[in-house]
């Protein structure tokens, strides 16, 4: 199987679908000629027309809001959020809309557009190009919110996402754009949404989490077992929403001692719910209060290096509370 | 509308293409409204219902909007004043009554969303919501649609002005300039967003928005039927032609309170009220067809009755019709198992 | 002390404030001549003027930027949002704007507006004119967040949110307006923003909540107390941002047995970080797995009369769910 | 700017009001904007920055803007390509600099915001972000503050043409027409948002957008400082008279790419750029000054030298400097204890 970057499995995961379905499309800003800022469509247009692959005005509440407008009619658009610092002026259309189109009407309706947005820091973005905002849409029902860590799921999610009815903001990793790379099948194949998936087998203590610091997650892992003879259960929740409540379940009674962590910011990001589902069903089996590893509570990440470096996670930061959960 | 004596042929509607049965069909639409809309008024007050919201004065104009566009093919996004378009477009005096007791017999939502929250497939009549506007980039989008399908299919939406100070208006209006989309922004101008008079609304003519988006604008009267199907029918043509949208602003007044929870004499005179009902268009529609030997007092009469035993009858009907059963009411979350769409 | 209602109790807080201070003042929707559409700001046009209770055009986003434009200006806006399921038009303001202006300039700017929003339902409202949006703002570092349940709560937290330095999102339940009232003394007084509230000592349960649902708490506790001799103790959040921990946590080692509650619904809602921040710190001193009762994950409560009700919590609801975590 | 030979008294900049000081005033610092400018770019790619974003081309009317503004009393909310404008409103270029290597002493966000996120509360510069047009309502409300408050002050604004079409500008514009309030929207269209050509943004003029909300709007050659003056001028004294808000319409061309991190090549021509670099307003304006014996080849090189040294020391000093302390960078996300404001 070939080893393709985290972008390009995200492009791929685009174009194919585009071949397969005349109704899928992509429109956002410079996603055209540029092919995005990142290079997530590049190639798009020259192959699909200035319709399947359309820069649109400056305006993200219209995106979102043309987009759900598309995708009533039948098409199945994606729509592009350049940052996902930039979504918030499509908030509206996609809480008050897109995920109560389907509910309001009965099942009359439905609103099956896809909300690509790259999440995350440590790109030198300063705090209006490195926000986490899963926590603004994570439990507004009606949406499904994918956020994945490699490039498999990467592409698979993507075109689970697209093949969806239902609306699915689809988070990617800036920082995971270039620096993962993984084995991706040549084939056609989706990864299911609302599955999480075991990243690495253990029995001393379970992590929990999404997305980049899933990464640091693995190397910690690596040395905590190398060096200290610790073994972490890893679980990548890949969905956001809906959580996988019995891969969170049986993950966490596998050890019963949970770190969770995420880069978003700790109070009342996606890790209170994982850690409020675990207190609410398993207490019993849990052999150390639950810890999160998180994003400060803090508006954004500074630019300057030190700054960024402070507040980002990153191995070190997770193999320490990783240790010290073990030692617990 | 004062052209007395002229013969049918060179009638106004004619003119306008509008068979003398369709300008008939027309006028029953408005008095239809009326009648439900008044009944709803007199089922809130009898305590049968929580609440009603009002299209009175707005019916003739909602028609002609309706009447000018193809109800086969086009798209329709109207806002929750718009119950003689929605009429017009087949919505039946029943389903408005299912929906005003909030039964699951209602086909717009099964009773869950408020009366005046329109939507049915079927009718190709989109789901709408309460925050105002949102509708408004919809429209764009199912016009983008038909466009990229090389469909014949128009999109036409409604809002009130007030609305049209969102930011979602500009968005998609300048959105369906760039791509010269098939779409009509009409904005019924009834002077008030609930107590805010237009002046404390806006300091310019919604129409003149159209200039900086790059397509027509027009302001129509719309006590005017006939002059609002002239002027939707144009947009709609040019919007088939692919010539792209146009905004209308119609000129209107709101003579009910903004709804069954407004006290509107906290905020206006009840002489400047009665001076807009005195300019209601649907008596003037009536004289304009009478004249023309199209209407006269005996079939007014039997309209009224015919219309009042089907609201009497939908009334009853949807009065004793069930609640979606309290657990369906956690249905339809997200597509349920097995389902495509 | 005169008793008075809950609504009464936040126009005559901003009676007074505008009385204390010139810079204070109001803008929103018909918050002039009709004193808004529930009555909160009756009366202040006319006392004060148009400027002061000024109207605004139909437009939320500008609602909230002007008015942090004003605030950084040095006035003191109160910006009411007509029912809170509309203030997502705004979100952008709020989240990059309001949250951020402190933090993005080192102190050099600051945000002092007061946003006003009804929350809630039972008002047969339906979909749109019931919801409670406090998680979609919650975990917004930079932003503070209220939610009194009582008239004197109401008055003191208001006040304290119209003198603080930072942007406050003032969350009024719109189904206590005229339901709840009690004891406001008549001289000047704040409630401290931060500070949660015992309501009801107990040893058996503890609930924990904010807004509307403690009215059901309460009256269940009574029944509970006579009926079965059960004794909870319940705490109201009233802050929610910034959490009280320690007065969450000094409640729940109370009795070892937690309930949490909001309207809200479960997922990602404010009680999943009270619980969180529990099973974090306190989880050998728990007796019971933390149990959530909240409003169910479905987009917002319909309007037909049986279907509210079955979304709504109400005191046999809390009755029923109390009684079982003592019998845990 | 070709009538060669006039005398100094007679002059275009005279007949503004513009006393010869002024007008060299306006000179030094559109050379200073364009020198720091391009030092930024250079240190982009000699690897000691992260990241710049140009101004080039778009100086001559930020600094007319800011000119015709009273910069002791009104409020300035620029955007990221304003070094002119804050420049002219006495920020000095070791201010930039330290922005621009994110170091703890720059007064607009201590090293925590991007560089081109202005702020500075002594120069009434107001703090921004990066989602775009926010600062327009924010620029309204100054604007409502100081009429509230009877001050004089007014607010000036400025955004490009790609984000005048959020929802935001619409917002703000309306807002401050209903009001009247004393503010001046700029919008400084420079034919690109980021690939994005004008023809694809919009298919109207930006200047039009003001007819629909009931107050003036002008489109001005940006390479044309006097003109952008004498309009935006005109704006500020309408303003202070209480005669409401005005929009202005730059025309101007992004010459460089958006940023640093951008290739231009992949949607625009090398032409196209060429064609629109032999019109910048800079060399046109030393013209002008020259052929009044306002300015000659000895005070440019003096000018030159003057400025380089100056931004050498700045770069210099501004690299030595330190970073906020990373422990630092987790206050003031609230007011810190015993703070008022
Ligand atoms: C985003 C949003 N804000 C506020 C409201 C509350 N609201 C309902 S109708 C209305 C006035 C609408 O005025 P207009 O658009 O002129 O329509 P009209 O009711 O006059 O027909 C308001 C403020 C809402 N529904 N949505
Ligand atoms: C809300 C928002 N969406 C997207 C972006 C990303 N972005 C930064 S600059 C820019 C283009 C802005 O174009 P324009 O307003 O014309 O200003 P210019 O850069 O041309 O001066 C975009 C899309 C952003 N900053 N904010
Ligand atoms: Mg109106
Ligand atoms: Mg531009």
């Amino acid at each position: 199987m070939p080893v393709i970057e985290y972008i390009e499995a995200i492009r791929l995961a685009m174009k194919e679908e585009m071949e397969r379905d005349p109704e899928v499309f992509v429109m956002g800003e410079d996603v055209g000629l540029k092919g995005g800022v990142f290079g997530t469509t590049k190639g798009l247009q020259q192959q699909f027309g200035e319709d399947r692959a359309l820069d649109t005005p400056l305006a993200e509440s219209a995106i979102a809001g043309v987009a759900i407008g598309a995708a009533m009619a039948g098409m199945k658009p994606i729509a592009e959020m350049q940052y996902s610092d930039f979504m918030f002026p499509a908030t509206n259309q996609i809480i008050s809309e897109a995920a109560k189109i389907r509910y309001r009407s009965n099942n009359d309706w439905s609103c099956p557009i896809v909300i690509r947005a790259p999440i995350g820091g440590g790109v030198f973005g300063g705090l209006y190009h490195s926000q986490c905002p899963e926590s603004v849409f994570f439990g507004t029902p009606g949406l499904k919110i994918v956020a994945p860590s490699t490039a498999y799921d990467a592409k698979g999610l993507l075109k689970a996402a697209i093949r969806d009815p239902d609306p699915v903001l689809f988070f990617e990793n800036k920082k995971c754009y270039r620096l993962v790379a993984d084995e991706v099948p040549e084939e056609d194949y989706t990864v299911p949404i609302g599955k999480s998936k075991v990243m690495r087998e253990g029995g001393d203590i379970t992590v929990i989490g999404y997305s980049m610091p899933l990464h640091f997650a693995m190397q910690a892992a690596e040395e905590l077992s190398r060096e200290e003879g610790v073994e972490a259960h890893v679980l990548d929740l890949r969905t956001l929403q809906p959580l996988d409540r019995a891969g969170i379940l049986e993950a966490a009674a596998k050890t019963g001692k949970v770190l969770i962590v995420h880069e978003d910011n700790k109070t009342g990001g996606v890790g209170a719910e994982v850690a409020a589902i675990i207190a609410e069903e398993l207490l019993y089996d849990l052999d150390a209060p639950i810890r999160r590893l998180c994003g400060p509570d803090v508006p954004a990440m500074p630019i300057n290096p030190p700054g960024e470096k402070h507040f980002l996670l990153n191995k070190e930061k997770l193999k320490s509370a990783m240790l010290e959960l073990a030692r617990f | 509308m004062t052209q007395t004596g002229t013969v049918r042929q060179n009638s106004r509607h004619a003119a306008l293409g509008i068979s003398d049965e369709k300008a008939v069909a027309m006028y029953e639409i408005m008095k239809l409204a009326r009648m439900y809309d008044e009944r709803g008024q007199l089922l809130q007050r009898a305590g049968k219902i929580n609440f009603h919201i009002s299209g009175i004065t707005q019916e003739p104009s909602q028609t002609a909007m309706a009447f000018a566009m193809d109800r086969e093919r086009d798209w329709f996004l109207p806002y929750y004043r718009d119950y003689a378009l929605v009429l017009s477009v087949g919505m039946t005096v029943k389903e408005l009554m299912l929906s005003i007791f909030a039964k699951a017999e209602d086909p717009n939502s099964a009773g869950r969303q408020m009366p005046g929250h329109f939507g049915c497939r079927r009718l190709r009549i989109v789901t709408g919501s309460s925050p105002v506007t949102t509708q408004v980039p919809h429209a764009v989008g199912f016009a983008l649609a038909a466009k990229m399908r090389g469909e014949d299919a128009v999109s036409i939406v409604s809002f009130g002005e007030g609305s049209s100070n969102q930011g979602d208006f500009h968005e998609g209006l300048n959105f369906a300039g760039v791509q010269k989309l098939p779409v009509v922004f009409v904005c019924q101008n009834n002077q008030y967003a609930i107590s805010v008079p237009f002046s404390k609304q806006s300091a310019g003519k919604i129409a003149d928005r159209a200039i900086g988006y790059g397509f027509p604008g027009y302001r129509v009267d719309g006590n005017d039927p006939l002059e609002v199907y002239r002027v939707v029918k144009e947009a709609r043509e040019r919007a088939a032609a692919g010539e792209g949208p146009t905004l209308i602003e119609i000129m209107t007044y709101r003579v009910t309170a903004h709804s069954t929870s407004d006290n509107d004499l906290a905020y206006r005179t009840k002489e400047e009220v009665e001076i807009h009902k005195a300019k209601d268009g649907i008596p003037v529609y009536r004289r304009y067809l009478t004249e023309l030997g199209l209407w006269s007092d005996e079939k007014e009469d039997e309209l009224t009755r015919r219309l009042r035993a089907m609201i009497d009858e939908a009334t009853e009907y949807a009065e004793k019709a069930p609640f979606q059963p309290p657990e369906d009411s956690f249905r339809y979350v997200y597509a349920e198992e097995g389902e495509a769409r």
